[in-house]
């Protein structure tokens, strides 16, 4: 989902504020391992295996089970494979949908989008919307920054959870 | 036939729904929770959306998340299993509104049937024996004792809306009524949001008797061999069995006629269940179930039927392939697997499993959505298996199911197998026709009683 | 009745006999090699004792160990399973020599079925219809020229002793006689120790169909439906189904009558089975096995009889529970899992089995010893599971048993489920009435064809 | 728990300060292993497997299914039991029975045994007879050593490869 860390290299001490962002990171991401190297420094923090969806996979016992749920799934239909893919973004924040429906990037037929890649966002500010039942919810932004991506097709329909714009969040 | 059916559930009873629908070629769209993305339903259907969180508010009662992934996959129709929003009416109001069809009968069906004072009214007047009592609800103290002074005492004050015991008081002599009102009357209030009360004669020895009916869009009707569910605890059914045994030969025709006139009369569609109490000799009508219930697999195994492709024949405008009386054919038991630790008065247990071993073998039917290495949450009910056996004679079923249960291995968290080994043991079980008192009765959860031989392998140090 | 048999197999076979064991109240005893320590086997019967190394030879066809643990554990009856020593006649004649009761025929019985000469000659006794063909073994190639002259070509040169092809030839004409005559003779001789031989007419598209038969001591005796088990690979049953479809009434009771009768004559004792070749509308009797079946399940489904309980009743000195003509009811299908790559020859696999799930739902059975975490070993055969799924008709079977299948997850080793799958997909397989040559005539093995969808799970990176 | 990485140091004072650090972290924060590296320098840091109860049930893929059969048990009647206690007899060599049948000590009854413990045995000497099917089977030792322990009853049955002696063997 992000990785923390700006490892500041060189220095003789240790970076131990790095490790421990990289852990509290870790701890509340869920991510499964997070490894940072630059130059001969290199960190690495990984959860705990039962954490992680690992435990929840069929029973391998001790090795590699990882990979399991997620390719369960074949149909490319759900969320978690796009959250699985997360750690690969580096420091870009996903705005996730709140309600299942149609993902519209315009407030209206015929009408812009509310924001393009490449746009600052403030935290509140409208992303797009997801009809569900006919009922239009506008999806704010929970942070500001930058829009990196959008994820999600226009007048596609997006599951609950869902990743829907990456923001790179400002410092 | 219908073409694309979403699943409004989870566990066994959605994975259910999707081998029915598999084999009638209907495509199957599950839908999850976050806390379920690893679960067997999602993953066994063709199509499957995450519609909330683990809670179930915010997922499986969550109804236009549900409606919007039907839009969504274009599902032609909703299955809702039991639970959840099975009985439902607005949400069954909702799908007839959004053109997808709501396998079940209609919402009026649900609303009229839902509420326990229109139900009985609704049944006596199909000529079904009611529970002599109040015509309908109870608008105070002295309406209560009128009922009194005319059926007797005790006397059994119920909550209209009610269910799982909740709004409901036994009162002993016409001094007590005063209190019970009242507090049977604020605690329906808290509960359903609706404090109105019933009256009806309390029956104490009596037998929980149901009766499975199916019934197609034109009026064609069902009625299978009597299931008997009185091996409860606290008013959950633990352990079911088709047919009654020792049942009288009238008692039985008596209550698949009555629930047949009753389908009729309703012009009900689809599946159900009309439940009954039976108490000297006598059954009176307590409520009907308008949909699949957990234990309808008692019913397949001896009338060899598949009552979930009838259900979505129906709801597809089919007729149905039985009607009228349908014979059985030897004996079944359903023992409920929960995770439940029944030496700590049933307290749920969470966790994952670890060695999972159901039974096979001859007349052995599990339905479960376990795996070895499943999670199994707090969020929802504690049903972990429903494991069914089946046999030409009831004590041949007895032994088939202290077989299957004993090879019955989930590891890592307590259940009810040793609960289930103890009562086959149990000579007044054996002997057959138990009260619904049964189990509140005896001490069947004692240490070392009953304990599956492959359940304590899968725990050697304890 | 019996008061503790002796399971002398191992693998899903030995559950079968301990699962009926326990249901009539009888002990069980497994017998184990090493290499079978963690085998459900071991771990769910009532004792369990170790009889010699993982190699058969000195375990489960280890005759002096087997007896000796019989002793030692005081069981009056040994129940032999199918194959290891379920047909060797020495081994039935040494168990009634130490009062040891044998499950099965009497000794001399088994051996007489044995041999395929004598066997043929047995059955035509019993007026039972035999390939056209030799009175008994051909001494020389001269008399399979004089059987040639006599019913045609192309003619079939068989070993006596018999069994899975060898010492088997076909001859299109004369003048194949005599190098045919040559060759089987030395083969059967290396492979059986008896290298004699007799020959009848070969047919071509044929059907293996057979009856599976009761005798109880009094002279009763119980014929059931027929199954098909014509979907072979190298002689090696793969699907086998119960009715046969498209089988003509006449033919169906001819074969039932026939075995019957065969049956009356031995004064048979026990379960059997008849098998029959059925060609050009007629049918021709092939051999008997003298013991229980791979695919007896098929039977249990539509007939509703548990036929290992009717083996234990029988060699308890009880009598059959059904006779005559037992009617059947729907369709049944049964699928070996077997840990073989369809893709590659066949080739056997072997290794520890990661996830594992049984399907489950109505209609299907699994007879199987395989947990997450069974070592699949290399001295054993290679079956890992029985798949039984029954519906009303076999178009209802089919589907079943596509659903269940897709269900069914055994990851970690390659095996026939996907190649079931296919096979249920293939138009000719699903008009019915395939020949024997089915699988071997058509590619059902391609890549990617009927992938079962939780295998898949297991493998994600296959 | 534990560290890896005997980091050699060169005469600079090992970072011990630091790894209890990373230890307090990993501890605290339930993640399941740290591992830093700065130049010649690495810690590993890792969380203890919570493979107890899970070793303990059956499935065990590919590793130790030992523990799981003898529990299974439950009588005591399977020689595994015995070969589990065997590693901890040090130095013993067990005799097992090449044969399922009834063990006797002696070579007919109201003779003496063919070995007391405390007795030296030349390999290939009988120590006792495992009867089968009528037939009396001499039972040989395998070592030349001293009788340390008769393990099984006389008179009693005795499974294939059960063991049947402890004898330590010459030096």
């Amino acid at each position: 989902m992000n990785n923390g860390g700006e490892p500041k290299g060189e220095g003789k001490a240790l970076p131990l504020d790095d490790v421990g962002r990289l852990v509290e990171l870790l701890a509340a991401s869920g991510v499964g391992e997070i490894r940072v190297r630059q130059g001969e420094l290199e960190i690495t923090v990984k959860a705990k295996p039962e954490a992680t969806t690992l435990a929840a996979a069929p029973p391998p016992v001790g090795t590699t089970v990882e990979p399991l749920p997620h390719a369960a799934l074949g149909s490319g239909t759900s969320s978690l494979e796009a959250r699985a893919e997360a750690p690969g973004t580096n420091g870009l924040h996903a705005v996730r949908s709140p309600v299942v429906g149609t993902f519209y990037r315009a407030p209206a037929p015929g009408e812009g989008p509310y924001v393009e890649v490449g746009d600052t966002v403030r935290a509140g500010q409208t992303l797009c919307i997801v009809e569900a039942m006919k009922l239009m919810n506008e999806i704010p932004s929970d942070v500001s920054g930058e829009v990196v991506e959008v994820l999600a097709e226009n007048s596609g329909g997006v599951e609950y959870d869902q990743p829907l714009f990456h923001i790179r969040p400002e410092a | 036939m219908l073409k694309k059916v979403l699943v409004a559930n989870r566990g066994e009873i959605a994975l259910r729904v999707i081998r029915a629908c598999r084999e009638l070629g209907i495509r199957s769209v599950a839908v999850y929770s976050t806390a379920d993305a690893d679960s067997l339903h999602r993953l066994l259907a063709d199509e499957a959306i995450c519609i909330g969180p683990a809670h179930p508010s915010g997922s499986y009662l969550n109804i236009p998340a549900i409606i919007s992934a039907a839009e969504l996959r274009g599902a032609d129709a909703i299955h809702p299993g039991y639970g959840f929003l099975a009985e439902n009416a607005r949400f069954a109001e909702i799908c007839e509104a959004c053109n997808i069809k709501f396998i079940g009968p209609r919402s009026e069906t649900i609303a009229l049937m839902g509420d326990k004072v229109s139900a009985r009214r609704a049944a006596a007047e199909a000529g079904v024996p009611v529970t002599p009592g109040s015509d309908g609800p109870c608008r105070n103290a002295a309406e209560v004792k009128h009922v009194g002074a005319e059926v007797g005492y005790p006397l059994l004050i119920k909550a209209s809306a009610g269910g799982g015991g909740k709004g409901m008081r036994v009162v002993r002599s016409e001094g007590e009524v005063d209190a019970a009102y009242t507090s049977a009357s604020r605690e329906a209030g808290a509960a359903f949001g609706d404090g109105s009360v019933y009256a009806e004669r309390y029956l104490e020895k009596l037998r929980h008797i149901e009766v499975q009916v199916l019934a197609d869009e034109s009026g064609v009707t069902a009625a299978f061999p009597e299931r008997d569910c009185s091996v409860q605890r606290r008013y959950q059914k633990l352990l079911e069995e088709s047919p009654a045994p020792g049942l009288p030969e009238g008692a039985r025709e008596g209550m698949k006629k009555a629930a047949a006139s009753l389908v009729e009369r309703l012009g009900y569609t689809g599946a159900g269940t009309v439940e009954f109490v039976y108490s000297g000799g006598e059954f009176y009508f307590i409520e009907m179930n308008t949909r699949l219930q957990v234990e309808h697999p008692v019913t397949e195994s001896v009338a060899g039927v598949d009552l979930v492709a009838e259900q979505l024949r129906v709801a597809s405008g089919e007729g149905l392939s039985v009607s009228g009386e349908v014979p059985g054919r030897g004996h079944a038991i359903e023992f409920r697997i929960n995770a439940e630790d029944p030496r700590r008065g049933f307290l749920p247990q969470t966790g994952p499993v670890e060695f999972y071993n159901p039974p096979g073998g001859p007349g052995v039917r599990v339905d479960s959505h376990l795996y070895a290495g499943y999670k199994v949450s707090p969020y929802y009910d504690s049903l972990l298996a429903k494991l069914i056996v089946q046999a030409e004679t009831r004590e041949a079923a007895l032994r088939r199911g202290a077989r299957a249960l004993d090879e019955f291995a989930i590891s890592g968290l307590d259940t009810t197998l040793p609960l289930h080994l103890a009562i086959l043991e149990d000579e007044d079980f054996r002997r057959g026709g138990v009260y619904t008192d049964f189990l509140a009765e005896r001490e069947l959860t004692g240490a070392g009683a009953g304990l599956p031989r492959l359940a304590a392998v899968g725990r050697p140090h304890a």
